[in-house]
């Protein structure tokens, strides 16, 4: 079953309640926004591959973290440095970097992605203001402390409320398909640039199988291929209507 | 390293018998970061209808115990499209090229058959059993009568070497397998997606818009081969075998059990090198049984 | 803590609709070391003959990817030895007894209804979908013509009420059904297992003497779930479903799809208290969701 | 998918090429020739349990010795302490203990069930002449030297060559099918009584489904329930004809 690189899992802990953090050797290096299809263990159990961002990057590691929320990624969370992960290759269209100031919106696990993001808009000295929104525990805010500009993090309640959109700035925005919205509709309002990072349930990850086409203004896209990065206003383009 | 998998499929000669099933390899191009389409034996591509569509509404694919159900319906660009561009990008992988050609309707096979032979390819493979069509698709292989009369008049129009897709749904597959083969076609494929069903329990209804989708993967594998090693005992075709293949066993399996090629579907998500490995593990099961050609084996049950 | 997952099938009472399967679970006592029976909604004894059966020779289990393929052939002690032996000691178990009457021709599933009128039981389970039988068997439960006659000829000899088996083989399982229903069934099991194939590759032959064989487990939920759905839109009387249910999450899908109980085969194997699990799992799933009986839900899609 | 005792393993570790010992806490003690149906991990996957023999027991701790031929018995070999793996209770009818003198004759991994019989007959005061017949490498001979009366073993060709019949002895046999029909003919004609364990495929391995039944001199036997170890006249009825 292994793909063409074979990873090193050198670390997979907890950060949070139901959140983990693995560290995986010997993959590719991906670019901000992309995701790697993971699976456990050597087995065709369970049969599909899960979609995972990555949380940051260098040339020799890659760093995923997620929630644990059913089977595919139980299983992921208890994998121990030595056993066998299949991760493929880096998949998608990343985050377009920008120039100037970028806003980073984050919620609940669509924190995660973006960090790699901060850091490398950082690297090109690209100013962030990061934006952070969870439910319960936090996770990552150490990491961010460091890689952003600024930092605002939130605990209930929406994230995107506390967002100036009126900012000369790149906005990014990651997380669940109602937040991705409300932030669509202000950065519409104010005239913002947004990228947003989609989720759609996925088969092959590569643009094969069409199982994650969603309607965008430009017809049928694949989540997995043409995006999961797309323009905001190209996605949510129904709600202009 | 001599090639021990040459095939040859109505006159179609191909490196391996090792084919990418219609529906999971999009065009040919999509797993070209993981390895060279050139390996494959064969690639079908994605199901075409005469005018394009944009498939599905709602939830497309849905994981099931070894396997998935999926309700792309059919989501293609359109056989003029296919016949104007795609066949040229997939000619250019360097493997054969199978166009699969679905419908919603007598007229819509009949007018994209004919318009495919203008495209550059080496087979039709004619998707009677598409399950995610409102109209036609599974619905004209599920009979007999209705099968052979769709697949005489496609004969009667086409260039190209013409498949049957049969659908596993028919209520006696050999009964339609066989009318087909009178009607004209030169070889069958099968199976294709078997009717299946998922329930969200949390919001008390069916995971998708149209309640029933397509099963395909390991699952479904037992069931398949028992329907290839049957369609093989009844016709004198050549047969495509296909229905959870995802390794070189079960490959095999599916070549002793009488297929004279087998393509490979949803295992590919699972694992993109699996057509590789299958294709490795077939060549070295020739070479440790000390067959000089694959087909030593084929139907040998 | 109030049951909430009593139900009424045909007059008989169970204490929830978790039933064991047909052949899966014996005549009820193969499992007492890991639990009480007396904990299930009732059980399906293993399939009879009028006069008993030494079963299939050679290979009769075998492991397929989320599933198993069986040819046990019903090796079973006769109707005699279950009337007289047999259902004395289910009945004492403490839950539903549902006899499971198989037949090799339409004289032997008559005699045999006939004759277990003696039993202590409560429901006659009609199999006219076993796969595994030279003659008889699944033959019966093919075509809707068949399968009415047979019903019709049961019914009018058994004192019980009557569920009719179905199998998932036929081409048209809902026109079987309805067939079934007119013909006087007071309800309907399904599915039984699906004919399927596996090849030992090694010594280049089919695993099993009789070459096919029938699959049941996980692998074929989400078929089963659909026939299911299907079927239970088509009759009125209650239906039993099955066919992959290894947890509470797919015995509700089950039950929302339209089922009145459900039965559990295979997945006991995997798990031997699957069936346990999946009782306190339905419970506490009428408790969260506030619902006073698991009825409720009963084909909500 | 936990049945009732939960086991816990404490070591899993290669004794020979591929043949592993688990040892494993909090499962109830089971009699010499009887088995458990293991599975590796919380899933449905590989979807049978595999039986495997009691190869050593106490009140706190079951052994089991096994060899890796496929998916089941791989995934087996994979687990470490603190995986999760199930076990059930333990299954069918042992071997029936003697007085006097034992004979035990192992081949393969058959030599895996007997060392506990051997233990048992020695703490019973019967002495125990062992022969053990392996393919390559050997395993499990420091422990027969310990449990053993007299050992003695072969490496290659058959072992039931090297065994005297006639003594005023019960004869027991675990090992290939060949192995097994060898020692009932000459046990036969020696007139000795021997005790054989026997394998078939299995599913439910508690006597439910019939998957493992085999035609006896008694009619149709289940290994699981009825057996695994069986009078070698009743089994090998066949032969005698
Ligand atoms: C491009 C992309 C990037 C992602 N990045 C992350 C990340 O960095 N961290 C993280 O925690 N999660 C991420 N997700 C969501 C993650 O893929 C799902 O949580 C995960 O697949 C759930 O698998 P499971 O087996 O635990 O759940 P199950 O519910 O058992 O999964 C069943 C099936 O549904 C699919 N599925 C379930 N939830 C989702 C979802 N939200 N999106 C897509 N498919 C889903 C699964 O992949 C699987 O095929 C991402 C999703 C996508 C599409
Ligand atoms: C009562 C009994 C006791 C056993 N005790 C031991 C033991 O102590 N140590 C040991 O190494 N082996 C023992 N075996 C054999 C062991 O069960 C098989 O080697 C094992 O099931 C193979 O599983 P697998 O997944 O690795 O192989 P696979 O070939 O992938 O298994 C596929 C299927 O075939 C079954 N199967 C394969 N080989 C056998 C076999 N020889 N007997 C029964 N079923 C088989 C498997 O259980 C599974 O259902 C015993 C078998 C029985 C019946
Ligand atoms: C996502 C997906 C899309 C498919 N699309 C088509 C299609 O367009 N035309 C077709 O004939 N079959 C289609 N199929 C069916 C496959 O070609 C194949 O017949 C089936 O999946 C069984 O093989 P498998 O188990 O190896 O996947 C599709 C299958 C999947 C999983
Ligand atoms: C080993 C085995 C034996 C079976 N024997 C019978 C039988 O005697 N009569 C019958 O009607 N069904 C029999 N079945 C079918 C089951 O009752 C059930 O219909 C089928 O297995 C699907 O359910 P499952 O997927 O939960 O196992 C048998 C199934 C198995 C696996
Ligand atoms: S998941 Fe297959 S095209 Fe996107
Ligand atoms: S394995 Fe089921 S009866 Fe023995």
């Amino acid at each position: 079953m292994a793909v063409t690189p074979t990873p090193t899992i050198r670390e997979n802990t907890r950060i949070a309640h139901d959140i983990c953090r693995m560290r995986v050797e010997g993959v590719p290096r991906g670019e901000p926004g992309q995701f790697f299809m993971l699976r456990a263990g050597a087995g065709m159990e369970p049969f599909l591959s899960r979609p995972i961002s990555i949380c940051d990057a260098t040339a020799a590691e890659t760093v995923f973290v997620y929630r644990t929320v059913g089977r595919g990624t139980e299983r992921l969370s208890a994998l121990r440095c030595g056993d066998a992960l299949s991760v493929g290759l880096p998949l998608g269209n990343g985050f377009p970097l920008c120039a100037g100031e970028a806003v980073l919106i984050g919620g609940g696990l669509g924190v995660a992605p973006l960090l790699y993001l901060a850091k490398r808009l950082r690297q090109i000295g690209v100013y962030t203001c990061v934006y952070t929104g969870y439910n319960d525990e936090t996770f990552l805010q150490a990491e961010y402390e460091e890689a952003a500009g600024e930092l605002h993090a939130k605990n209930g309640g929406y994230i995107t409320d506390m967002v100036d959109f009126s900012r000369p700035a790149t906005y990014y925005a990651c997380g669940p398909a109602p937040m991705l919205r409300a932030a669509a509709r202000k950065a519409r309002e104010a005239g913002a640039r947004l990228y947003v990072s989609m989720e759609s349930r996925m088969a092959c990850g590569t643009g094969a199988c069409l199982g994650c086409s969603i309607p965008t203004a430009d017809g049928n896209r694949r989540v997995c291929k043409d995006g999961p990065v797309f323009d905001a206003a190209a996605v949510f383009f129904e709600d202009r209507v | 390293m001599k090639n021990r998998l040459e095939t040859t499929l109505c006159g179609v000669k191909m490196k391996n018998p090792v084919i990418a099933a219609s529906g999971t390899f999009g065009f040919g191009d999509a797993y070209a970061a993981y390895f060279d389409a050139a390996r494959l034996g064969g690639i079908a591509g994605k199901g075409l209808t005469l005018n394009g569509s944009l498939g599905n509404k709602g939830v497309r694919v849905w994981e099931t115990p070894a396997g998935m159900l999926n309700s792309i319906g059919l989501e293609n660009p359109g056989v003029r499209h296919f016949a104007e561009t795609e066949c040229h990008r997939m000619r250019a992988l360097g493997t054969a090229v199978i166009c699969n050609l679905g419908g919603h309707s007598e007229a819509d096979y009949i007018e994209g058959g004919r318009l495919l032979n203008d495209a550059d390819m080496d087979i039709l493979e004619l998707n009677i059993s598409c399950p995610n069509l409102k109209a036609g698709g599974m619905a004209f292989g599920m009979r007999a009568e209705t099968a052979a009369d769709i697949t005489a008049k496609v004969k009667a129009v086409t260039h190209f070497p013409l498949f049957v897709k049969l659908t596993p749904n028919a209520g006696d597959i050999v009964c339609v397998a066989r009318a087909c083969e009178d009607a004209g076609a030169d070889g069958l494929s099968l199976v294709n997606t078997f009717l299946g069903m998922a329930v969200d329990i949390q919001q008390r209804r069916a995971v998708f818009d149209n309640v029933y989708a397509g099963l395909s993967g390991p699952a479904i594998q037992p069931i398949a081969l028992r329907m290839v090693h049957q369609v093989c005992k009844a016709v004198r075709v050549p047969v495509m075998g296909m229905g959870g293949i995802c390794d070189w066993q079960s490959a095999l399996a599916f070549l002793m059990a009488g297929a004279s090629a087998v393509q490979v579907g949803a295992a590919t998500f699972a694992n993109p090198m699996a057509m590789c490995e299958i294709i490795e593990g077939l060549q070295r099961y020739c070479e440790s049984e000390g067959l000089s050609n694959i087909g030593a084996i084929r139907g040998c049950l």
